[in-house]
């Protein structure tokens, strides 16, 4: 392998890296903080720069935890397979850190280099879910090499959940695919540049509350927290890990909702794109983060709301109403494309009203499917 | 001269994970093996630019086929530890002798016409393209498989379903 | 019951306005700091975890008048061994959930505050790292001998034992118990003494009665005598 | 690298496969055996696809598209199998499942 190209992957990976390292600590802060404000408490406030009395709203507080968790004793259970107790969290880091290529972020000193970016590639959606789907191997691998019952029932709910909700993911990807003819995360951003954005339409709403819902479940976040309820479950998947080892699968956690969620960004919000500003490099990152910033900031607010699901409440959800609606999304969103051929403001206007109508239809009549009967409940061995 | 260290690497990868999966007793260490394997086999398709394949590889072996059978063996045997019985079946030597003999049949075409005459090509093919190969010469094609999928999936489901007993009183089978 | 409804929506209206709320409403942040409540309902020393280095916290009693965290044994002052209310029975033993307690009963009788010859406990740990605080033992106790403590500075560098508390550790006097929990020990004081003035009321009654049926009977006996002797 | 190293790669690998299907007795480890085997095949359409003369064509990539899919539809109900066995055998060895022989 020739140096120079080693050198420009390493120029065009190693920022992305530490810029989402460093954003993972601010954001475990910003989580802190928001749920506590939102349980009117104040949240972590004390720790700031050591040896001063700066406490600068809690900000050191992410270090300090970094800190405490690399110096804790790792325990490994007895009875536990050491190898892949090991293994697990490295496992869960690597493809989250992994899937952080294909967002289209283009560095400004990235310019000279060769085109090495794995956004550039030209089936980098492809290659997102692929990876993220090997998230799933890992949290099965931690649950079972615990040695431990709640690991496993965590473990086994982590992939039945994961698995479901990859399926409605990827259908409300395809809308964006269909629409750019293209799996290549930069040609998807270059097609919504100018704020012709594809959240801007019926199917594209639905499709992106569709992409964030299944986000928030492949990402364990709440209210899909279930293989890490930690009032049912302990912790789940993670019962039996202290230390540093811990902190990788909190750091994992993380890195995958910045990668989710920088791909919501990147299909339905417009990726660097911001509403009437110029397209410099440096401002297209700046307006990258700030949007993945406003969909993790709802997604905390979200966990500060909802309570949990149970588990056939979670499945049903997923087979019996985001699969279908997304089916029907992709077929109205087939029929409105071709309808709107020809460049018509009647047409477009009939389009939208018929496109909300079916979408509205659809998404009610399987709300009312999927209300769960209630009845009598029925003693079988007490009178 | 790099594809060539990456080949060795990864080829070692993959025929590893393969021996490893075939020859563990602990099930689940095989299937962690077997994903090794495929993971070794979908860099292989990366080199040989076929990176769309590779994207499906992992998609679908170590994302669904992976976690199916991670999943079987939840569902039927006690997997850690070992358990003492016969790991190999009662003829596995005439398994081995037929291996053997296979493997010697497969190795003729590449001895027969050694050095390998032609060089590889450097096409690399858009996603596009196999878009539109699959959309229009290989459409009848697609759809049967589509259709396939489908039983499958109706089947899967419908031998791995417990049997319903009318009778509540006998115990479920 | 559908999943989605405006019920998230409400939902999040309302943490949204706990959020900022929480910025402008200082009575909405009711840990951040005791001094600013209504004063007189709070006992003297209550006040926020010391911020400043160096500066002490006055009392690591309590923060406040509703705070419990672990259990401890009251005796009724004087030397606590001797005084102490525990007579061993073991009822919280047995009905703590996670187990903590350890008892071992003395083998023979002595001598209680109010003089009645009762066992006491030779042994009385509480694993406080095992304790969860549900407050049990303090509801099955009859004797009133053991009651919620809310000391919090409890850290200890001695992983194994330290947070192992023996008897002398837990042992405290009910002038403690009226210090860190007035309303609750003066509760519980005028419970004991209602039950003992209603119990020895009852056994005066009691006596009483035995004495009239005593009278009585002695009455019937000697007209019984009366009458043979007729 | 030539042709020839993935042939030989793809023998092994196919190899391989087959002793586990010949000689290991559980029924899941089969399963595995023929995923690696139907991978080797795999391996070698690619193979031949990168070396043929005209790869725009695609015919390699578009097999080994519909394989992987024919694959993934067999081990479902393969593994669906399995455990319909194991629930009427209480075993998912193969050699347990020999009521049809002839004894």
């Amino acid at each position: 392998m020739s140096l120079e190209l080693l050198t420009d992957i390493l120029i065009a990976t190693v920022p992305l890296a530490l810029i989402f390292s460093t954003l993972f600590a601010f954001t475990t802060w910003l989580e802190r903080k928001t749920l506590a404000r939102i349980q009117n408490r104040i949240g972590p406030n004390k720790v700031g720069i050591p040896c001063t009395r700066i406490s600068l709203f809690g900000l050191g507080q992410p270090a300090a935890d970094g800190i405490k968790m690399i110096f804790k004793e790792d325990i490994v259970p007895k009875g536990a397979d050491r190898l892949f107790h090991l293994l697990a969290p490295i496992l869960a880091l690597i493809p989250a850190m992994l899937v952080l290529c294909f967002l289209p972020l283009k560095f400004p000193w990235t310019e000279s280099l060769l085109p090495v970016q794995a956004f550039l590639l030209d089936s980098a959606v492809i290659f997102f879910f692929a990876i993220t789907g090997i998230n799933t191997i890992a949290v099965f691998m931690a649950g079972w090499a615990s040695r431990n019952k709640y690991s496993l029932l965590g473990g086994m709910r982590a992939i039945a959940q994961m698995v479901s909700y990859e399926i409605p993911l990827v259908l409300s990807a395809v809308i964006v695919v269909m629409r750019v003819g293209s799996l290549n995360a930069a040609e998807i951003a270059g097609a919504q540049a100018g704020g012709n954005w594809f959240i801007f339409s019926p199917w594209g709403l639905t499709a992106f509350v569709i992409f964030f819902i299944a986000a928030l479940a492949e990402t364990n976040r709440s209210p899909f927290d279930l293989p890490e309820a930690e009032s049912e479950l302990v912790a789940g998947y993670f019962t039996e890990y202290s230390g540093f080892k811990f902190a990788l699968f909190f750091l994992a956690e993380y890195i995958s909702i910045f990668a989710i969620s920088g791909l919501a960004v990147t299909l339905f919000l417009g990726a660097g794109n911001g509403p009437g500003l110029p397209n410099l490099p440096w401002l297209s990152i700046v307006c990258f983060l700030v949007k993945v910033f406003v969909l993790i900031a709802i997604m905390i607010w979200l966990r500060g709301t909802l309570p949990r699901l149970r588990v056939d409440q979670l499945m049903g959800f997923a087979w019996k109403f985001l699969l279908p609606l997304s089916i029907v999304n992709i077929l109205v969103a087939g029929f409105a494309w071709h309808a709107q051929q020809q460049e018509n403001t009647i047409i477009t206007v009939i389009t939208w009203l018929v496109a909300i109508i079916v979408l509205y239809s659809t998404a009610k009549g399987l709300n009312q499917l999927s209300r769960a009967k209630l009845k009598m409940r029925e003693y079988k061995y007490a009178e | 001269m790099n594809g060539e260290i990456a080949f060795w690497i990864l080829s070692a990868i993959a025929v590893l994970g393969a021996l490893v999966a075939v020859r563990k007793r602990n099930l689940v260490h095989g299937v962690f093996a077997l994903l090794v394997f495929f993971a070794g086999l979908s860099g292989l398709f990366l080199l040989l630019l076929a990176e769309f394949i590779a994207a499906v590889q992992v998609l679908v072996y170590i994302g669904a086929v992976g976690i199916l059978l991670l999943f079987a063996i939840m569902l039927t045997e006690r997997v850690a530890g070992d358990d003492g019985r016969r790991m190999t079946s009662r003829g596995w030597f005439w398994g081995l002798l037929a291996a053997t003999a296979i493997f010697l049949v497969l190795l003729l075409p590449p001895i027969q016409q050694w050095p390998a005459p032609e060089a590889a090509q450097t096409v690399e093919p858009s996603v596009e393209q196999l878009g539109h190969k699959l959309m229009n010469p290989y459409v009848i094609t697609l759809e049967v498989l589509a259709l396939l999928l489908t039983a499958a999936l109706i089947g899967a489901v419908t031998a791995a379903q417990a049997v319903r007993l009318d009778k509540e009183d006998e115990p479920p089978v | 019951m559908t999943l989605l409804g405006s019920g998230i929506f409400k939902g999040m209206a309302v943490t949204f306005r706990n959020f900022v709320g929480s910025y402008f409403q200082r009575e909405r942040l009711p840990t951040n700091d005791y001094s600013w409540r209504t004063e007189g309902s709070l006992p003297q020393h209550a006040g926020d975890y010391p911020k400043e280095e160096g500066e002490q916290l006055r009392d690591t009693t309590t923060v406040t008048n509703y705070s419990r965290n672990f259990p401890m044994l009251l005796h009724d002052g004087g030397e606590p061994a001797e005084t102490i209310r525990c007579v061993a029975c073991q009822i919280c033993e047995r009905s703590c959930p996670p187990q903590c307690i350890y008892i071992e009963k003395s083998t023979e009788k002595k001598e209680d505050a109010s003089g009645k010859m009762q066992f006491y406990p030779a042994t009385f740990d509480i694993d406080v790292s095992v304790c969860m605080s549900c407050q049990i033992c303090v509801e099955v106790c009859p004797f009133d001998a053991i009651v919620m403590n809310s000391q919090f500075e409890l850290s200890t560098p001695n992983r194994f034992g330290g947070l192992l508390l023996r008897r002398g550790d837990l042992l405290k006097s009910n002038d403690y118990y009226h210090k860190i929990h007035p309303e609750e020990a003066a509760a519980r004081d005028k419970r004991i003494a209602d039950e003992k003035t209603a119990k020895e009321a009852k056994k005066k009654a009691a006596a009483e009665a035995a004495k009239k049926k005593a009278e009585a009977k002695a009455k019937a006996e000697v007209e019984a005598g009366e009458g043979r002797s007729e | 690298m030539t042709l020839h190293h993935y042939l030989i790669l793809a023998a092994v690998l196919f190899t391989i496969g087959l002793i586990g299907a010949f000689t290991r007795r559980n029924a899941i480890v089969v399963l595995f055996s023929i995923e690696i085997m139907l991978n080797a095949a795999n391996l070698n359409f690619i193979a031949f696809w990168r070396y043929s003369d005209n790869p725009e064509l695609l015919y390699g990539i578009l097999f080994t598209l519909f394989a992987i899919a024919v694959a993934a539809a067999e081990v479902a109900v393969g593994l669906a199998l399995v455990i319909a066995v194991y629930r009427h055998f209480r075993s998912i060895d193969l050699e347990v499942m020999d009521t049809l022989k002839e004894e």
